[in-house]
């Protein structure tokens, strides 16, 4: 057990997946020789050589599409694409290519491989580099997709996503990458499609992914002391597969749901969560589910602008008070 | 071997290899006639972009191939496929969405895919799998596999992002990947003169990636096979890509919806002439083959369509259990549990 | 009043503009000469010449983009991105550049463009030509979406959206380009925003979109006559800005609300509707919220695959019985 | 007209020119470094590319603009956004955030705007501007007017497949706009020659267009301004687009994350002593003119900076209620009634 940062955490699960399998290969911008511009990659250059750790030229159609190629012909290549951004410069890839080749095909092709890329806030980088995009991902048919908000998960869903033989879209979350966390020693292997309770509660459920969920987490306890409402806290972590048993089984006894995302707010994945317990868990409800979402808007530059744009632990408090009195 | 025949029967390519590219095109043709009626007919369901004309590109290209060699098609990629040797049974019966079909009915005319025999998919985004291909090669240079991957691609697709980052992409990594573009003149209706400032989309755009400059005769077989050779022992030396146009014209409209009204007057008779199977089997004759070898090959393609024909007929619709299996690796669909 | 089909109501709405206004301009790929290759802009060509109505090379990036840089600066192009699906290969402009030019500039800038495309399954092209995308554009801040279901709609909006000062992405649906409907003469002009009540009805309310709303209604009968459920159907037709009142409304009167979507299930309008309504209706609902969509699996291009694959009418009926009793 | 004076100061270009362009360079020179200082000390926000080493380009581009020529910048942009006569305050506002910054800080370093001073944006995904520039000039080559579409990127950029729609479209449809890339040897971190398998990033792919091979020395304000004139003279002219390779080098890092350890040893100073302000300094002495007017040029900028440094300082940040306005024309951002 060692405490590491979530950045750190991202070269180890690539470096432990590198080692076990030659398969594994890794390409992206400055990801190579200067570790990535994030930091997140640092060594593996020096650890596995230029054959495998990979830079490339700014070509994101070319990074994903090659990794496409490799994946169905023998690799497991994981690709990085920066900022998250900038997935809608290769997006045909991501809608068209990856999800659907094995469908079309019949079986006859797969497509095995990851693409990492750093999402979200918190930097004051402004409208084109601070997005949350998970949602551009999970509404594709044929992906999956995860967003680890700890050091341990980030290894974990990393292996995870590299030994799956589907796409896997994984979303680092950029103001996490500083965070701190314990982190088992030697090899993890973690489960695509398991959400985690963190919080035990019994009066309202709250579904939280990434950054939003250490705020969650921090509103829940706010909760308790200040409101005694009581709320259990689920970390997503996959949103394809989606362990709707673990959030149908919350809403089963807490009656209330309540997201918190960070994407805007328009067909996000609390729409869809929030969707299906209004379906399948409706005579469950006691009340409304409501989602907490980051408007639906551009994301400002600036820093006290971009500090309440996001939902915030006070704003999940005052929304989850306001609709449980 | 013997010494080389004054006609040249006998020279770098041989008889054995001309009769072969005969064959293809010859089939590829016949094949391609009948998706046609069978379209008219509403049999051939969708869409379905036909090779008539360009026979030769595909007959040269694959028959220079080895056998792991790779090939990444479009949506006009019956020819691409046919030419690898898959059956023309399974490549109908995917134009007719039965259950025989290559891919079951699943993909359709545009997304034939036959992995045992190298077809390694047809793309229906214009300039998806340039680099999707660099990747495949990619995968042969870092295990050290001696296959190279080609890749088919039509003149109009050089003016798409992919393109361009593609075979930068290639150049720089040298990967073991060929670039066909085949050059029929046209985009869908419009004219490629009209939207490009050069006059060779592909060949004059090589310089711009440190490649050579290659212009081929689409519509003669023997061309199409040499430069093949040399561009596959290019790739297999580790010498890197090859970017390669061919010169051609297709004889029908772009896809089943299009008459080809837009073609000025004249010009598919001009094209007609330098039709690909003609100049082929002419070819054949001076170099002395006899006409009932050729006959030979003419009347057994015609069978082998028949014979598709009737077993697509007959083939069923694929059952309706298949809508949802190979969404994910273990056959199924599942996003949640 | 005249009878047009849908196709021709596209090249009628675009003509109508083009006439009131030198600065509506028209381009994309094969669209002048050849008149589309749905038949959608036969005539524009002859009628406004070289100069307004633009053949392009295959670059959708260069489309839009200039498109972008023209609106930017005066003019109020029309683009034509030929399938829907292709959107994925000039995403970049849909996701960062239209929606966030005047937002990021605090309001120097406007893109007041209109991007048609075709959109939606029937006609076995398989997974890369069938899609419903409109949530691609839904999900993202600062665009305006429409997808007409009717000829007259499909001038209306045409002309609402070319008159709009921001982007607007409107999705016309490949299998209506057939169908016919009573369009009357003159200018026409609708309005962005606008839901509409195309069957009232006391016992559930259907939400639709497109090639859905036909087989809504449909269903809407059969339910009648078979079950003696009524139901009130809207078309959205808008989805930005989402016309909110006209759905919660109907939802206050009937208890029950369905919506019928082609796009894969995940975070799709009918998620975005389904979570307004089950937070801010809540209280007004009799039952589950229930998503009608197509499966979330790529497009098979079969005939018989694709006919079972989207809702059809039998579906809904089926669908509406069994969540009603 | 005098008679050209030996010593060039009354040449093409001209004493009152050379002094703009001296200016203009100075002031970006003192701006950028105190951005880099205000950086330090944690008042300039998020990320920000300085223009340090490479002030001769926006200087010679923008000093050769007519008034109503468009100038589309990317992420590096507080040049070119200066070198077009907007205000240090008002840039230097935006990269700390403050309430008086160009677009109030909504935008941030990365998307600098002035439409008043005709910057049409900054834009912070590589190569996504080539094309909207294309779009500018297609609407004053539609209206009539007379005006240039002049876009900035880097070396890098020229491999995105952007670029190459962008080029392309733009020569087909001989639209007037100039393509100034800045070939600074880096991307981010990586140097362009790692992943070109050309020598030039841009200049060698002209031809692919069917323009003309440009390159210019990017350290030389004069020679970056010849060409400019060169190139907006054939652009009005009706003749189409150019597109420009400029040689520079920064000397800071790729934004203020970066402290630029991966340049081998001694590139930096080599550079340094090709340092465009030196290299122009110099010319002005050559040229006769004497220190005081230098002197003054030099001392009116630090003052400049001073000046703008405080009053960013004192103003305010922005006020809240502007987060959601401006997301529409209507000044607001529902999305539903
Ligand atoms: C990204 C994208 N844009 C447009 C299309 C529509 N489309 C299909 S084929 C075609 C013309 C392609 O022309 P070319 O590359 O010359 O190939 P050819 O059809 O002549 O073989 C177009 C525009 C597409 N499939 N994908
Ligand atoms: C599509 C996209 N990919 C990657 C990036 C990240 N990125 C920002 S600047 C940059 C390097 C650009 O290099 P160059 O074009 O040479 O311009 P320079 O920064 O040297 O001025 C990269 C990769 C981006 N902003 N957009
Ligand atoms: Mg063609
Ligand atoms: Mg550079």
């Amino acid at each position: 057990m060692a405490e590491l940062t979530y950045r750190d955490a991202v070269a180890r699960g690539i470096a432990q997946e590198m080692e076990r399998d030659e398969r594994v290969v890794f390409l992206g911008e400055d990801v190579g020789k200067p570790g990535g511009v994030f930091k997140a990659t640092v060594g593996l250059y020096e650890k596995f050589g230029p054959k495998r750790v990979r830079d490339t030229p700014i070509s994101e159609q070319a990074i994903l599409g090659a990794a496409m190629g490799a994946a169905m012909t023998g690799l497991r290549p994981i690709a990085e694409i920066m900022f998250s951004d900038f997935l809608a410069v290769c997006f045909d890839y991501i809608a068209n290519e990856f999800p659907k080749s094995r469908y079309m095909t019949n079986g006859q092709l797969g497509c095995p491989l990851v693409v990492r890329t750093g999402n979200g806030a918190g930097s004051r980088f402004g409208a084109q580099h601070s997005q949350s995009v998970e949602n551009w991902a999970m509404m594709i048919p044929g992906l999956k997709v995860v967003a680890p908000s700890s050091p341990a998960d980030v290894v974990g869903l990393m292996a995870a996503a590299v030994r799956d033989p589907d796409p896997v879209i994984m979303f680092e979350h950029k103001s996490l990458y500083a965070t701190k966390g314990e982190v088992p020693d030697g090899e993890i292997l973690d489960t695509l499609g398991k959400a985690k309770v963190l919080r035990e509660g019994k009066d309202a459920t709250i579904v939280a992914l990434a950054l939003m969920v250490p705020r969650a987490l921090e509103a829940a306890e706010r909760l308790k002391a200040e409101q005694g409402i009581d709320c259990e806290v689920i970390d997503v972590r996959s949103l394809v597969p989606l362990d709707t048993q673990t959030i149908l089984g919350s809403v089963g006894k807490t009656g209330r749901l309540f997201t918190v995302e960070e994407n805007p707010r328009l067909c996000g994945w609390g729409a869809e969560i929030a969707s299906i317990v209004a379906d399948e868990a409706f005579y469950d409800l006691d009340g409304p589910v409501v989602r907490i979402t980051t408007p639906h808007i551009p994301l400002p530059a600036a820093d006290n602008l971009e500090d309440i744009v996001l939902p915030t632990p006070g704003r999940i408090v005052e929304k989850i008070t306001r609709s449980m009195n | 071997m013997d010494a080389i025949t004054p006609n040249g029967a006998n020279d770098d390519i041989g008889l054995d290899t001309r009769l072969e590219l005969f064959r293809k095109q010859v089939e590829i043709r016949d094949f391609e006639k009948r998706a046609y009626d069978l379209f008219l007919q509403n049999l051939v369901k969708g869409t379905s972009h036909l090779s008539l004309g360009q026979e030769a590109i595909a007959a040269g290209m694959a028959t220079a191939m080895q056998p792991g060699d790779l090939s990444f098609c479009t949506y006009r990629g019956h020819a691409h496929t046919l030419a690898r040797g898959v059956s023309m049974e399974k490549v109908l019966g995917e134009l007719m969405q039965r259950d025989n079909g290559l891919m079951r009915g699943k993909g359709g005319s545009m997304h034939l895919t036959s992995a045992e025999h190298g077809v390694m998919g047809s793309y229906a985004i214009i300039g998806a799998h340039l680099p999707i291909a660099c990747g495949s090669a990619w995968r042969a240079q870092y295990l050290g596999q001696p296959d190279v991957s080609v890749c088919f691609f039509g003149d109009g697709t050089t003016n798409i992002g992919a393109f361009h980052e593609a075979v930068n992409f290639a150049a720089v990594w040298k990967l073991p990947v060929v670039f066909v573009c085949e050059n029929n003149l046209y985009m869908e209706y419009t004219p490629i003169a009209d939207v490009i400032p050069i006059e060779h989309p592909a060949a004059d755009r090589a310089s711009a990636y440190g490649l050579e400059r290659i212009i081929v005769d689409g519509n003669d077989a023997d061309a199409v096979f040499r430069e093949a050779l040399k561009a596959y022992a290019k790739a297999r030396a580790g010498q890197g890509p090859s970017l390669i146009e061919c010169l051609t014209y297709r004889h029908s409209g772009h896809s089943r919806a299009d008459p080809a009204k837009y073609r000025p007057e004249g010009e598919l008779e001009r094209w007609m002439e330098r039709d690909p199977i003609k100049i082929y089997r002419q070819r054949l004759v001076d170099f002395g083959v006899d006409g009932e070898t050729i006959k030979a090959i003419e009347q057994a393609s015609k069978k082998k369509v028949e014979a598709a024909t009737e077993t697509c007929k007959a083939a069923p619709p694929p059952p309706v259990e298949i809508l949802t299996s190979d969404v994910y690796a273990d056959g199924g669909w599942a996003w949640r549990n």
